[in-house]
């Protein structure tokens, strides 16, 4: 069974096609292979989703792929399954305590993400300018977070390695968009001669991008976005932003099964932790199926 | 009064001076349009809680109802109400709430901490819920109150931001109606003594929820601004913009025992805020030195005000 | 003669705007009551504000006992030996009397917790010696406003200072506990304290004054031996002038026609079912001893306090919702008795006080507030009342006791109300101002207004009233035609001893039925 | 005073009620203990800014002292301070952030709310700047105030938390200072009318400052707690805890005009909203509903407080 924190959103839509597809390919080595996918109304609703799991036990699945919604209380109900001697899979969210209980944490690891972003940059700025040095900026969202660290942390630390580019500011706006559209206004006032912004989340992005737009900027400054909702998808098409780095829900749940599968029916040992991956999407690729799968 | 705040004001001359120095770019005709753009939500909120302090009471909801009435708005303009409509629309929800508000002040007899602090829960849960937490993008025409200008003349000039306008008019209106009409003078009355306000007949109660309305008015129209300056919809935006507002409101003179305020004063406060938001920002200086200055700013600034007034 | 204990030479002190004290020279004996009179503005207050080390003086020396001394607050003052009862109450509303009494030196038990106990009692010992009997415990701010003032003078008492500063004590209160302050001061006399008293009230000095310091303008003008001056060359060296009467010449005639009618106001235990009617141009005391319920009758009429049952129809028609916004519309003023919580926004102007009740006498039909008009108004008030005040956006606050409670005045007579309900509207003012007020409230009546007159001074409503309503423990004791009655038989239906009581004097007045009235 | 609280407990009661009925699991021994830690820092908040808001103050910077002290012991106690002793420093340099903020505010004749939002912005900036805004792990002897229990019977009864009982301690003795001893009853003259009190000889300003002293030493005292529970020092955790502390006195019937307030409401004000917290979570009502629903409750409880003291 696959359990995520909610069944409605888009987000975990995503989750789901990678699900079935994993699914399908399965289905051909082992026939009785099949997957259920599960999750209460809400992000917050944590009891149904420990209902849930703890009902998919009593009714003796193979193995379970869990997205919790809270970083403590489905420990119990982990520990159950694995008393029950049933391998979970753990997606998307961190679960404290003892990582004996499950089998694979499957995430987006957002170093490597922020590192991609980092090498995007420079491979724009260098296709632009002709040189691979300059001012750029960070919009980051909330200081010292722990996705925050990994993401802008191996951003920064890409930049110094491998370019001559020096990151002139590092703005937080605690992810409200208004916040990060103004300090975006101000960061590109005050830097007329930046070459390259990063906005390291949604609303962080999205209010980044309206900003590069007002200022008459767009498609004059390399913009890197995270995330990819509607608003950013715009962004793509139309120029202001030219790569957003998206983390892949499709792979969440195309891996999670897969990972479940080795572990239940091939008795294979599985990586503890596995980068599910993320993809840049850019003004050329926006458009293909492997796109489509992790846009939102 | 005027002169009251004339050296808070000097506050403002001093900062704008020392950015136009140490930032570059900062003293742009560019750059302080967009510094008047990005302090005209700031002093917007800050005008509305003011009457509600100076009736010696307070609106936490704020930030919320922000979030609320331009969710709200985009809703109405993406089901396709003509999109001036869908302002008014938060603007009335905006006044609904400060009703509401008003109702369970005067009412039920709630502290006004506590009743609008309720209305914050209450009215970012209802925006959360009616999105299901998503930012919604507004048809394009929706962005024009946020983005447009008045008078522009090219490059140079790139003109006036609806948002300015809208600031200053509200300012100018809002300030005659506290100094100048009956409610105004009642406003303070109610703060300064409220039972001797209410043996001199005036309906407390009443005014008490024209402020509220008031507050929260001014609190949907920056709602309306801010998403159509997004172009979005942002259920999960400006939570803690209150504290900034009140911020304004107490930097400029108001107290919050009530019976004391002024408008300009509150419109001077935003200023000294957003100066420094702006100009440290510019400045490139460390976003946690940030923190660091704004705070000593911000408390040097009313400690010489407060020296003075002995 | 007794030494001086306290000599204060040449101080001077100024406000912004205002020079309250101008080279004052003062002393005080040990064992002498020394009373201090003078206009409101005076600057009586502001001298025992410095002696009780609240304020500083620009210039000049203070002496007590001999020794030059600077206090810098009231606390050194008071720990030197200086008590001092302020005009204004200086309580905490949130405590209780006994914590009022003894905050600053609360006693302590071994573990040094508060002694509560020994407070309480304490507490009891200290107020019986004032013959009030107050639950120690009981929050201050339940108190009205003449208990609170009792707690005042019981807190300084229990000083044993060596000079004491009774700044307006009797202004709140009702005869009987003058009486028992005077006792209480006449024992502190006899143990050799010095006694600075200031008053209003020139009649009660006679009881306990041995000399007699007169200020004018921030000047002493001179100090007698209280014997040796009489009551004209105060009033004269008071105000710059004399006065013949103490009150004015009463031309008002009272209508027979009803203007306001009261019937069945009850409020549950504190007032029961009294009913009674205003007439046209007609004076109508309200009388009775501390806590009988006049003011809160005066407050049922208006609409300031919920009632239980009654009705209360001005001209004939009920008022329906009974709150002081209706009540006001219909042409009803009342003036309460507490001006600094009631009365005054302290922290607003003096112009924006006097319009507060009547904004729209000064504004536009659409609520602009004219400027102009509003400072025309308080102008007018401001000579009439002779408010000192150095200008009329003064902040009210930094006005002296008197000016405030005549601003209060000038508020109510802007609204040129049909109805005035004046509960002590002369507490705290000079005799001259009082006569102006007189006369205004005599030519109002004059005018067809219908006038409710609340006072503990029993010569005040002897001398303004036609009729008077003697109330005892919230029940209307009596109705009066005051011309036919006296002082003995007011106190006595007050007292609750009604028609029982003996009657002194011409044994003729009698209640007089309301159909009796002209 | 403890007959006044009696309805309001009442609502905890009734709420306990509810959500033993509604919501599995949430009446267990473990739940009602891991129930009793969770609000344990709120109330240890709540009862100093009591002591603040009854002199007619308040202290924004409880959540910023939260998090720079408890980075503050971390840093220590990585340096190689034992371990108990980087708990007392931790404690220090609250009282410290407290004696400063009563310095501001007596001294400079700084506005409470003015002096203590500086303080939030300086205090958050230097936790920042000292640790770049990284979580840094602490040794494992650090989390034994946060982690460990008393009383530990086995799985049925996992044990009283430490931070359970440092909150029981501090109610208990924080009660007894306000209301038995001289510097609680002065708090009251204080906030009560401030020129009485200080006619009365009571010294206004080291009331204040020490007023402001235990606010912050309580906020330093969660601040360790938080760190030791998490193992971590976060310098950009709890922001915005001073709303939930300040909401927890006002519901316990503070009045934020100063002279009123008890440390038996405000805790009874903190259980309402700890209940509320994880019961709406275990009963698995939607997060954006949760919200909601708080809101009402916290406006409920108030409003019939209000009734019932009329
Ligand atoms: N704090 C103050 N600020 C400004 N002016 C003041 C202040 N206190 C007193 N004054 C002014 O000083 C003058 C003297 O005031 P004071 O209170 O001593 O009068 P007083 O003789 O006690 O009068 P009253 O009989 O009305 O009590 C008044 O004109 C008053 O306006
Ligand atoms: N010792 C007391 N303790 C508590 N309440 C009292 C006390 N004395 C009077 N009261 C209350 O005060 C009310 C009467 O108030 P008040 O003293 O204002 O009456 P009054 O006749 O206007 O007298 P005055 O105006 O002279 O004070 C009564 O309802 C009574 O309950
Ligand atoms: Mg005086
Ligand atoms: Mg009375």
């Amino acid at each position: 069974a696959v359990i995520v924190k909610t069944g409605n959103s888009s987000f975990w839509q995503n989750v789901q096609t990678g699900c079935f597809d994993a699914q399908k390919e399965l289905k051909a080595k082992t026939p009785k292979f099949s997957v259920t996918f599960l999750g209460p109304q809400s992000e917050s609703n944590v009891a149904e989703e420990i209902n849930i799991v703890e009902s998919a036990i009593d009714r003796g699945v193979k193995a379970i792929v869990l997205a919790p919604s809270d970083v403590t209380a489905l420990v119990p109900a982990v520990k159950k399954a694995k008393d029950a001697g049933i391998p979970v899979v753990i997606i998307d969210s961190l679960l404290t305590g003892a990582t004996s209980n499950y089998v694979s944490f499957l995430a987006t690891d957002n170093d490597a993400a922020g590192r991609a972003c980092a090498k995007a940059l420079i491979d724009l700025v260098k296709a632009k300018t002709g040189s691979d040095s300059g001012k750029i900026a960070v919009m980051s969202y909330v200081a010292g977070v722990g996705s925050e660290i990994g993401r802008v942390g191996g951003f920064k630390d890409y930049i110094a390695k491998n370019s001559h580019l020096t990151i002139v500011t590092t703005q937080y706006s605690n992810a409200d968009m208004p916040t990060a559209l103004n300090q975006t206004t101000n960061v590109l006032a005050a830097n007329p001669d930046l070459v390259g912004i990063f906005g390291a989340n949604e609303p962080t992005a999205v209010g980044m991008g309206r900003a590069i737009a007002q200022a008459g900027l767009a498609g004059k400054i390399v913009a890197i976005g995270f995330d990819g909702n509607a608003a950013l998808q715009g962004f793509i098409k139309d120029g202001t932003l030219q790569a957003i780095a998206v983390q892949s829900s499709y792979n969440m749940g195309y891996l999670g099964v897969k990972t479940a599968y080795d572990a239940a029916f091939a008795k294979k040992t599985v990586p503890a932790k596995v980068d599910t991956g993320f993809l840049m999407v850019t003004k050329d690729n926006i458009d293909s199926t492997a796109a489509k799968n992790v846009l939102y | 009064m005027a002169v009251d705040r004339f050296l808070t004001f000097g506050a403002v001359v001093v900062l704008f001076a020392v950015f136009s120095i140490t930032a570059k770019n900062f003293f742009t005709m560019r750059n302080v349009l967009s510094l008047l753009l990005q302090t005209s939500t700031t002093t917007l909120m800050g005008i509305g809680v003011t009457f509600t302090i100076i009736t010696a009471g307070i609106d936490l909801s704020i930030g919320s109802v922000v979030a609320f009435t331009g969710t709200v708005a985009v809703i109405a303009a993406i089901a396709g109400v003509p999109i001036w409509i869908s302002w008014i629309i938060g603007l009335v929800v905006g006044a609904f709430c400060g009703f509401l508000n008003g109702l369970m002040i005067t009412g039920l007899k709630l502290p006004p901490f506590i009743a609008t602090l309720g209305m914050t829960f209450v009215v970012r849960g209802v925006a959360l819920t009616i999105t299901n937490a998503n930012a919604w993008p507004a048809p394009d025409a929706f962005g024009a109150l946020g983005n447009n200008t008045l008078f522009r003349t090219g490059p140079k000039f790139p003109g006036i931001p609806y948002p300015v306008i809208v600031m200053a008019i509200v300012a100018v209106i809002f300030h005659f109606i506290l100094r100048k009409m009956r409610v105004g003078r009642y406003t303070y009355a109610v703060g300064s003594n409220e039972e001797a306000a209410r043996l001199s007949g005036i309906k407390v109660g009443r005014i008490k929820i024209i402020n509220y309305i008031i507050c929260s008015t001014l609190a949907g129209l920056v709602g309306v601004i801010l998403a159509s300056r997004m172009v979005t919809s942002q259920p999960n935006s400006a939570s803690g913009y209150e504290l900034n507002a009140i911020a304004s409101a107490v930097i400029g003179g108001t107290s919050l025992m009530g019976g004391v305020g002024t408008v300009g004063g509150t419109v001077i406060g935003s200023f000294i805020i957003g100066i420094m938001t702006v100009g440290l920002t510019m400045q490139g200086t460390n976003y946690f030195m940030q923190q660091i200055v704004i705070g000593v700013v911000v408390i040097l600034a009313v400690a010489f005000d407060q020296r003075r007034n002995k | 003669m007794q030494e001086i204990i306290l000599d204060v030479e040449n101080v001077s002190k100024s406000f912004p705007g205002v020079k309250a004290l101008d080279h004052v020279s003062f002393d005080l004996r040990k064992g002498e009551v020394h009373a201090l009179v003078g206009e409101n503005g005076a600057g009586k207050s502001t001298l025992m504000k410095i002696l009780s080390g609240v304020h500083q003086p620009d210039e000049g020396v203070i002496r007590f006992k001999g020794r030059e001394v600077h206090f810098h607050d009231s606390t050194q003052a008071r720990d030197a030996g200086i008590g001092i009862i302020y005009q204004e109450l200086n309580l905490i509303p949130h405590l209780s009397v006994a914590a009022n009494i003894f905050i600053g030196r609360e006693p302590l038990t071994r573990l040094f917790t508060l002694n509560e106990k020994k407070m309480n009692e304490d507490a009891v010992a200290i107020l019986g010696r004032l013959n009030i009997r107050i639950d120690p415990t009981i929050t201050l701010n339940r108190l009205p406003i003449s208990k609170q003032q009792m707690v005042e003078i019981a807190k300084s008492l229990s000083f044993d200072s060596e000079v004491l500063i009774m700044d307006e004590p009797t202004s709140a209160l009702t005869e009987s506990e003058i009486d028992e302050l005077f006792t209480v001061i006449h024992t502190l006399r006899d143990r050799g304290v010095g006694i600075i008293y200031i008053s209003h009230r020139l009649e009660e000095l006679k009881h306990i004054v041995d000399r007699i310091s007169i200020f004018r303008d921030g000047r002493s003008v001179s100090t007698d031996t209280y014997s040796a001056i009489t009551m004209d060359t105060i009033v004269n060296r008071m105000v710059g002038r004399t006065l013949e009467q103490k009150f004015p010449a009463r031309h008002n005639v009272p209508t027979e026609e009803k203007i306001l009618e009261v019937r069945g106001i009850t409020r549950k235990g504190v007032l029961h079912d009294i009913s009674f009617d205003l007439y046209r141009g007609e004076i109508l005391g309200f009388a009775g001893l501390m806590g009988a319920g006049r003011s809160e009758l005066a407050r049922a009429i208006f609409g300031a306090d919920p009632i239980d049952a009654g009705t209360v129809a001005m001209n004939g028609k009920n008022l329906t919702s009974l709150s002081p916004s209706e009540s006001i519309r219909a042409g009803i003023a009342y003036l309460s008795e507490n001006r600094k919580q009631e009365g005054l926004a302290v922290r607003m102007k003096v112009a924006e006080n006097v319009s507060m009740a009547n904004v729209a006498g000064v504004s536009s039909r659409m609520g602009v507030i004219s400027r102009r008009r509003e400072l025309q108004a308080c102008q007018r008030y401001v000579d009439e009342l002779a408010i000192r005040t150095p200008s009329l956006t003064q902040v009210v606050n930094n006005l002296s006791g008197g000016n405030q409670q005549k601003v209060v005045v000038a508020k109510w007579l802007f609204c040129n109300s049909k109805i005035l309900i004046f509960d002590e509207p002369t507490r705290g003012i000079d005799v001259g101002t009082k006569f102006a007020i007189y006369e205004l409230i005599e030519r109002l009546a004059r005018e067809g207004v219908g006038v409710i007159m609340i006072s503990s001074e029993l010569p005040e409503i002897l001398g303004m009233t036609d009729r008077v309503l003697v109330l005892h423990e919230g029940s209307l004791e009596a109705t009066l035609v005051t011309k036919n009655t006296t002082q003995e038989e007011i106190l006595n239906f007050a007292a609750g001893l009604g028609g029982k009581a003996e009657r002194p004097l011409n044994g003729q007045s009698r209640p007089v039925e309301e159909s009796t009235q002209p």
